[in-house]
């Protein structure tokens, strides 16, 4: 059964994502908040972002 | 046909790090330099004015040793001992960055360059033509209208580095980065200061309440002080110089000296006649560091905007990378960290909170200031200050400044925290080691999370 | 019934730390203590150390002054005054605590309390209830099997820091975090010092390159160390004491201070009678800080670990949270920032070289080494050492590990890039400020990434 994607961004907080990641994705042109987080409680990993970019 | 990949004029920090950047990059190079390489920054400028302020510190540590139980007499200055330790770690990092340059390949042209050609540099007649050429001519000294700098009784800074004895009393222009750092270092050795100031507060391109601690603290000191007092004119006198100021005040000293700021290094070196677009003599350029003169760069002090070495780093470094088509990010100069060196230092990163609200909206900017009283090892040092953060509401840090001293070293956790965007909470769920100043940091982090530990709410 | 949400056994960093967070969660909170609020840390760790080798640092840059132009001389230590100083420190951060505490609505009960059931403590014959209790009792200095400290010949670090004059000649058994901050204070007032190690190596929890480095700069600075030579016996004689090593060496000297690691506060309070499980005296939790009893907590020093006081804050933050319901992240110990304050600094977080390859693969790991002799501010504070990064192969950096003066506060940047998970290119494409130490940092993963600016490749 589908699983209902982890909410990327915790309430009024950032992204789910540590800084450096956040950096990346904004330098890449990726946004965050269109991502689902395949890292720990759903946080965003480094993977999400370059695969976000590169071509699939 | 080319010569070069790239040519560079100018081998202070932004053209030197352009060529050792692109000579890794596989680009052949050539950085032409009149004088040594280094430039300002290595022999008149951020060396050897920290060196005079670490001196400075020596002194003044001397000079309250009583306070921590220790017996030591400060006995006096030798201004010639301070000269040769300056010297000596100039002359080190000197020969270690002439290693670098050789061992990277790079060919290094002496003499003085013109722009010839769009992307020709003449050398005592020798063309040197580059794929690309990178202006990086640098800054020199200014001054003020009718105010004539004979560098012996009206000096600008890189005399005061050959000072061979401590000046009885010095009036001091400019209550900027280099003004402040002249004063501290000065006052320390027994020099009696006066700074005068045209704007109303003294680094005046810092967050306000920077600028009050510095004052606050200088006026602890004994550093004199006017501020929103423009300068009028300056009489030589036997004994030295005697200083009006706007109101018709007087003060004599023995030296007066001029810092108001730096000024390109652009005039008569064929920019205009190549049309290289300037603006009040500062080489125009696009967020690539792109002229208007196709193949053309600039870096550095020549660029407006923030006069740093390491902000000369970081554009040489992209303009290598730009040409070598990695295709860089382009530099975001709010994200580059400033310190002055003077006691307290003062460090910032980002925004100011003044500026930040304009940017923001006040309603969406919240501060907070950690005063440094609850810091135990600012208290082990016997410094006073604080750690101010600037974050929107529900959002990243976008500024941290300090006061205190040696809090200029706490700037490489602010930069990382500024330039990551990361939120008070990302920062105030990792613990600081204790008792350290960048606790401080932590703290003020927690606080601003709403979580605070040694702080009241 | 329970008389509080929270009752905390013991009111050092770990306990004070969870009292503080938990009153802000609205939780009701009884703080426990038989002597000052602040324990070990404020009143006979981190600050009073610190505060000693901060004067320590005084008395070194008053005798070296004249390599830096200054004209002074060390005409001694004042232990009186050191001591004043010192005290003054402490007693204006115990004002502030006690301030925090009360301001905080926290019930501080003064006494020594004993678990009496799961939940409740006994404090002078009055029983306190909690739904949660936390232990943070703490921990003492340990002495080894045979070896009796006497507090006067044969001491321990709290009678090192309350001695009234300088010692002339001390031995210093452990060259763990306690024993190379004493041996370089006391160097430093003048102290003969010898360390005696058992281990082969100087603060051997560091990374290997660390104790090369510190051990090379001692032997410089003249402080004498014996690795790898277990202790044997001590003799009083009229002078003082008579050490044996291991190979039958004696060494004379007027004292003999005992650091050979902290024990932690467990006995005879209840704990084992109410079944709480334990090892070697240590209390055994999970990474939620849940020990096997229902309810009970316990933080700081007694939980095995690192014994550092920030430690302590994290731990008694998080148990306090967790009470809250806010379910904390569990804290990373590797991420904890460790300090040694000798002269040099010593500084780490993550990973030593070593641990990295065993966790790893020796192939997927890669280290960096820069050497302060590139780093203008390091050259100018005329400090050697290095900035050596742990990273991992087309990965992150796992180890930052630093030696030299002042390196110390470099560990708040270093932190982050570890905690954070930092790329060496998320790091090198920012520019640090010249000249600071930090730089040294940001050199490093310029290298680390491939791209070297003020080093070879
Ligand atoms: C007193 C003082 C203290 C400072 N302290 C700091 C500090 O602590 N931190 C900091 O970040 N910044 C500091 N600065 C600023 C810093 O020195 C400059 O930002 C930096 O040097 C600028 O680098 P640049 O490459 O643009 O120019 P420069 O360093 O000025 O180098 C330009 C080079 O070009 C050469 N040149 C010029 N014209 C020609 C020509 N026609 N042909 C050949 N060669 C030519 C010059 O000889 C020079 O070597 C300080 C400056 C001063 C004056
Ligand atoms: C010389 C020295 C230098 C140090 N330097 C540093 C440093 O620079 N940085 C760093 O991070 N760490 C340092 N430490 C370690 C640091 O002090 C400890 O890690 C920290 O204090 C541990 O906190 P804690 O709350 O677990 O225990 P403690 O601070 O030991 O507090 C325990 C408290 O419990 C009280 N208590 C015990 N039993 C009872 C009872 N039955 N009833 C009531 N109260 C009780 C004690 O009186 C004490 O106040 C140093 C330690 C020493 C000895």
């Amino acid at each position: 059964a589908p699983v209902a994607p982890v909410a990327p961004v915790a309430s009024g907080g950032p992204a789910l994502a540590k800084p450096p990641v956040r950096k990346l994705a904004k330098d890449l042109g990726v946004d965050l908040h269109a991502l689902v987080g395949t890292g720990p409680n759903g946080s965003i990993t480094r993977e999400d972002v370059t695969g976000a970019v590169a071509p699939v | 046909m080319s010569d070069y990949d790239v040519v560079i004029l100018g081998g202070g920090s932004g053209g030197y790090a352009c060529a050792l950047r692109a000579s890794q990059l596989g680009l052949s190079v050539a950085l032409i330099e009149k004088d040594k390489v280094g430039g300002t920054c290595l022999h008149r400028g951020c060396i050897p004015t920290k060196a005079l302020l670490h001196a400075a510190e020596v002194a003044d540590s001397a000079r309250e040793s009583e306070q921590f139980g220790v017996i030591a007499e400060l006995a006096g200055i030798d201004m010639n001992g301070v000269n040769s330790y300056k010297d000596g770690v100039v002359d080190k990092l000197y020969k270690g960055l002439q290693g670098l340059i050789k061992a990277a390949k790079v060919d290094y042209i002496e003499g003085t360059g013109k722009l010839v050609a769009p992307t020709t540099v003449e050398v005592d007649g020798r063309r040197v033509t580059g794929k690309n050429v990178v202006l990086a001519t640098g800054s020199y000294s200014k001054t003020i209208p009718g105010l004539d700098v004979d560098g012996v009784k009206v000096i600008a800074s890189e005399h005061a580095l050959r000072l061979d004895r401590v000046p009885k009393s010095a009036v001091i222009l400019g209550g900027g980065v280099i003004g402040v750092e002249f004063a501290s270092a000065w006052h320390s050795f027994g020099t009696e200061v006066t700074i005068v100031e045209a704007l109303p507060r003294l680094v005046a391109a810092e967050d306000a309440d920077c600028s009050k601690q510095v004052e606050r603290t200088f006026r602890k000191r004994g550093i004199k002080f006017k501020t929103g007092k423009p300068f009028e004119s300056v009489k030589h006198t036997d004994a030295g110089v005697t200083v009006t100021i706007a109101g018709g005040e007087t003060i004599e000293a023995e030296l007066l000296l001029v810092a108001v700021g730096r000024g390109p290094v652009t005039q008569g070196i064929g920019y205009e006649e190549q049309g290289v677009a300037m603006d009040r003599g500062f080489v125009l350029t696009d967020e690539r560091l792109r002229t208007n003169v196709a193949g053309v760069f600039a870096v550095g002090d020549i660029v407006p905007g923030m006069q740093l070495a390491h902000r000369g780093f970081a554009q040489g470094i992209f303009v290598a990378e730009e040409i070598g088509g990695l295709n860089p990010k382009p530099i975001d100069e709010a994200g580059i960290p400033r310190v002055t060196y003077c006691e307290p230092e003062v460090a910032s990163v980002g925004l100011t909170e003044e500026k930040a609200k304009e940017q923001y909206g006040a309603d969406k900017i919240k501060t907070y200031n950690y005063n440094l009283g609850g810091n135990g090892k600012s208290q082990i040092l016997k410094t006073q200050g604080f750690v101010k953060l600037v974050g929107v509401v529900d959002g990243p840090v976008v500024g941290v400044h300090m006061v205190g001293s040696r809090v200029g070293e706490l700037i490489g956790e602010a930069q990382l925290i500024y330039n990551w965007e990361a939120f008070p909470s990302d920062v105030a769920q990792l613990v600081h080691m204790h008792p350290t100043q960048n606790e401080a940091l932590g703290e003020a982090h927690l606080a601003l999370a709403g979580k605070p530990l040694h702080a009241h709410a």
